[in-house]
């Protein structure tokens, strides 16, 4: 019905992908958003616990995975508007060092967690930990399943499934990974910087 | 719903989704079954507590009352009994005693199940186990 | 507003000019870097607090309306994100408020 | 209907009514031990009166779901079932057992029928919704197992829909999620915790796929709906069932020993429990609306329209009002539970399988597509009856709870357990009465089928 996406002069009736993870998005926006608001006011009965044990944070590195992750999502933008040009191995490229980037992010987690696990630190230490470690290891799972999709969608570039016309799947896995950057970028702040 | 809502991205959703929320729980009942020897009184548990956990079973007293707010609402909740009762197991073991055969005309009675000493005994233990399980400060009051 | 053609915001623009996404992504990156600064400073209070909460709307807006290519859908589909953001960030300035007053 | 083997579904469709007649009596049984407490003392204790009635509920949903799988499944496949012998078989030793089950809570003292039916060999009775004797639970397991084998071989052979499909991955969740009823460790904690993994992801997981798939049958069916339209939808609806109600297993991880973090998941999910029953409602009427046919059975469409919105309201609102953990720690394990427990089951799973029996019971007893216009309006008469006064038992079981808490568990002299029931006993009487109501309307829906009259014949094929 809306194929011809660039010419036509009105707005689209429905977002890019298929509307069914609009609908994942919507719901998982929600879950974050009571996760991030429950945050908030539990620090705001306890100030001193949460900035006292924020500062035990390796800032540097949530702060690399938030560029890790925003420069993946641009790679992701970069690949399908390299699709729309049909240029399958261009996109491939891209989408391959979205991929690459997202790794990183799992392996610098990994390492956060790592560090927090190796100083004894678990959900029940305390309840900035818990939210830290609930609302990271949710996202986590989130990146996993993203970086999953990703994969998929970079082998059916591979396989010529995706073209000019015809890439809403690919608009769909990564409206997904957006999302999953989109929640990160109020992670971060919320629980490395705000104090 | 349009053609933008197709059917293999709503099956999609629906196997990464279940796959996604199953495997997440797991990792949080792994992180639970850490936890739980800080929280769940295991090391009351003998071989007496265990005993008096199977008269519990055996005699469905779940039935009637509740224990940590699961079961029937028709009895007293017990996970506190123990506490309610002035921590004392002979008490608990004399209620359960001398509950009479025919019932409290026109009121709720417990049965009179007539169980042996060791069973009683075992039964008290049971219960003071389960009121040293930290429930997280449950239930709000001692009257449970 | 009034451009000619609603030009998709991904699609090439010709090799002189940056595309949009790219200016994005640029406007992420230092948003970013800046906060983490603050991080590093261990800076608090309520100006700061609220920079950073602008900052992080403007970030999350970006994403969704270029990104995501929400600008070029039906307003209700922005709307939902952006009055989620609104909401959501705003209440994260409430609770701190709550905390730190 | 269009092949033989559909009619296997009739006996299980009929053992599930009358045992639903049975869970009732003793539900009024029940309630009038809560305000005679020696009614039936000590012949049938209140345990034993509970018993029955969940027992009997859970069996007679499960008869209500087997027959309409067996109903489903061979139209849906487009071919016979693999096995109508098996499928009789089984019934015949489901209900054999089912009644052996009643008949021993009732005939003998329970810790004897723990004694002889060797609980101490592997002991799993004694347990909430759990206390059927072991070797019971192993024969349902095999019971399942064959009804699983049967459906999906014929499945498997024929036309695979995705309400076939989804329904199949209901019931064989159903099946692998009973098993942690075996499971019974010494500790109480982890007893509970795994106790829920049955108990939970029955109800708030694998059923509703169950209660989607057959909803979305009988739309088919009597809409005339483009499947396409109706599967996407329930694919949705399951994903967001799946999403929420997974960790939302955590609501009932509070206050039983378990880690405090999941009062912040379970909330936090279960928070969100009331979506997929909100889209299920939204559904129905979407389907309704968008009919291609006024198919005649009037009173299968109203019970298909009724189920979502009951569910919504007793699983969906009423599971909401006391899911969060500051609200749940004075209402837990209070008569407020009991008035969730009431809706949401009577919304969910008692609504769509009268809803499936109501739409598929003229076609297997060979009258035209539905029943005269004088059963329908008796049957509808019922339907009005029973849900309006399940309504009144939520409310007045509501109105008990909050009345319990606020007596209990609030303020600074707590009233014992005893007292404060004495001080709420006007409830239960009120409830009584909205029960003896819910018994008139199941008996008008029982009468519905022995009204005869002019048959409605079956609407042009869309």
């Amino acid at each position: 019905m809306q194929q011809t996406t660039a010419l036509t002069a009105g707005k689209e009736d429905y977002p890019p992908g298929d509307f069914v993870i609009w609908i994942v998005i919507y719901a998982e926006l929600l879950a974050f958003g009571i996760f991030f608001l429950s945050y908030a006011f539990a620090r705001s009965q306890n100030v001193e616990l949460f900035n006292a044990s924020q500062l035990e944070l390796n800032r540097t590195a949530g702060a690399i995975n938030t560029l890790v992750l925003i420069t993946s999502s641009y790679f992701v933008v970069r690949s399908i508007a390299a699709i729309r040009e049909n240029l399958q191995k261009q996109a491939a490229r891209w989408m391959w060092a979205a991929i690459g980037l997202g790794s990183i992010f799992i392996v610098i987690k990994l390492f956060e967690f790592y560090t927090k696990y190796d100083e004894g630190i678990t959900l029940s230490s305390n309840t900035f930990y818990m939210f830290y470690l609930s609302m990271t290891f949710f996202h986590f799972m989130h990146v996993i399943l993203g970086l999953v999709i990703l994969t998929i969608m970079a082998t059916k570039i591979r396989h010529g499934d995706y073209t000019a016309q015809e890439h809403d799947g690919m608009e769909t896995g990564a409206n997904y990974w957006h999302m999953v950057d989109l929640v990160w970028i109020i992670l971060f702040p919320l629980v490395y910087v705000i104090r | 719903m349009s053609e933008k809502f197709t059917k293999s991205m709503a099956r999609n959703m629906f196997y990464g989704s279940a796959v996604f929320f199953f495997l997440l729980f797991l990792a949080l009942t792994f992180d639970t079954s850490k936890a739980l020897p800080e929280r769940d009184n295991r090391e009351a548990i003998t071989t007496e507590v265990a005993r008096g956990k199977t008269v519990w079973e055996e005699n469905n007293c779940v039935g009637c009352h509740s224990l940590l707010g699961e079961g029937a609402y028709f009895a007293p909740e017990l996970g506190n009994v123990y506490t309610r009762f002035g921590n004392s197991e002979e008490a608990i073991i004399a209620f359960i005693k001398s509950r009479p055969q025919d019932g409290i005309a026109g009121r709720r009675s417990m049965p009179q199940f007539n169980l042996s000493e060791e069973d009683l005994k075992a039964v008290a233990a049971f219960l003071k186990y389960a009121s040293e399980i930290d429930a997280a400060g449950w239930p709000p009051t001692i009257e449970g | 507003m009034n451009q000619p053609h609603n030009e998709s915001s991904v699609s090439h623009r010709g090799s002189m000019t940056l595309r949009p996404c790219t200016l994005v992504w640029l406007a992420l990156v230092g948003l970013t870097l800046a906060m983490l600064v603050v991080g590093k400073m261990g800076l608090s209070g309520g100006n700061v607090v609220a920079l950073l909460l602008v900052a992080t709307l403007i970030k999350t807006q970006l994403v969704a309306d270029i990104f995501m290519g929400l600008r070029q859908s039906r307003l209700l589909w922005r709307m939902i994100v952006t009055v989620y953001l609104v909401g959501v960030i705003g209440l994260i300035g409430l609770a701190w408020w709550l905390g730190n007053v | 209907m269009q092949y033989q083997s559909q009619m296997a579904a009739k006996p299980y469709f009929i053992a599930a009514i009358l045992l639903f007649v049975g869970q009732i009596v003793f539900g009024l049984i029940m309630g009038l031990q809560y305000v005679i407490g020696d009614f039936l003392f000590p012949e049938i204790p209140f345990n034993v009166a509970r018993m029955v009635h969940t027992n009997l509920l859970i069996v007679w949903l499960l008869f209500g779901f087997m027959g309409a799988t067996y109903y489903l499944v061979p139209e849906e496949a487009e071919t016979e079932l693999h096995s109508t012998k098996l499928a009789y078989i089984l019934f015949w030793i489901f209900l054999g057992a089912g009644v052996v089950t009643v008949l021993g809570y009732l005939l003998v003292p329970y810790a004897t029928l723990a004694r002889i039916t060797g609980n101490e060999i592997l002991p799993t009775m004694g347990r909430e919704f759990l206390e059927q004797p072991t070797i019971i639970k192993i024969g349902l397991v095999l019971v399942i197992l064959g009804f699983l084998y049967n459906t999906t071989i014929t499945i498997l052979k024929g036309r695979k829909t995705v309400v076939s499909w989804v329904l199949l991955l209901g019931l064989w969740g159903l099946a692998i999620f009973f098993l942690f009823a075996f499971y019974n460790p010494h500790n109480l904690v982890l007893d509970k915790y795994y106790w829920w993994w049955v108990v939970h992801l029955w109800v708030e997981g694998v059923w509703e796929l169950i209660m989607g798939a057959i909803l979305a049958f009988v739309l088919i069916k009597l809409t005339g709906v483009d499947r396409e339209v109706v599967e996407k939808w329930l694919y949705v609806i399951i994903a967001m069932t799946l999403l929420t109600g997974i960790i939302g297993t955590g609501h009932h991880y509070y206050w039983i020993g378990t880690p405090e973090y999941w009062q912040w998941w379970g909330s936090i999910f279960s928070a969100l429990e009331p979506i997929p029953f909100f889209m299920m409602v939204i559904f129905a009427f979407n389907m309704a609306n968008k009919r291609r046919r006024q198919h005649p059975n009037k009173a299968a469409m109203l019970w298909a329209i009724g189920t979502p919105v009951m569910a919504f309201l007793g699983a969906g609102v009423w599971g909401f009002l006391h899911t969060l953990a500051p609200v749940n720690f004075y209402t837990h394990g209070s008569q407020i539970t009991a008035a969730h427990g009431h809706m949401a089951f009577y919304g969910a799973y008692v609504m769509i399988v009268l809803a499936i029996i109501s739409y598929a019971m003229p076609m297997l007893r060979g009258r035209a597509a539905a029943n005269s216009d004088k059963s329908q309006v008796i049957e509808m008469w019922s339907f009005w009856l029973m849900t309006v006064s399940m309504v009144f038992i939520t409310l007045f079981l509501t109105g008990a709870g909050i009345l319990q808490i606020w007596l209990q568990r609030i303020g600074e002299n707590p009233q014992s357990f005893m007292v404060v029931q004495e001080k709420i006993s006007l409830f239960y009487w009120m409830r009584e009465v909205a029960g003896v109501i819910f018994l008139i309307g199941l008996v008008l829906y029982v009468i519905s089928f022995f009204i005869g009259g002019e048959e409605r014949t079956a609407p042009a094929k869309a």
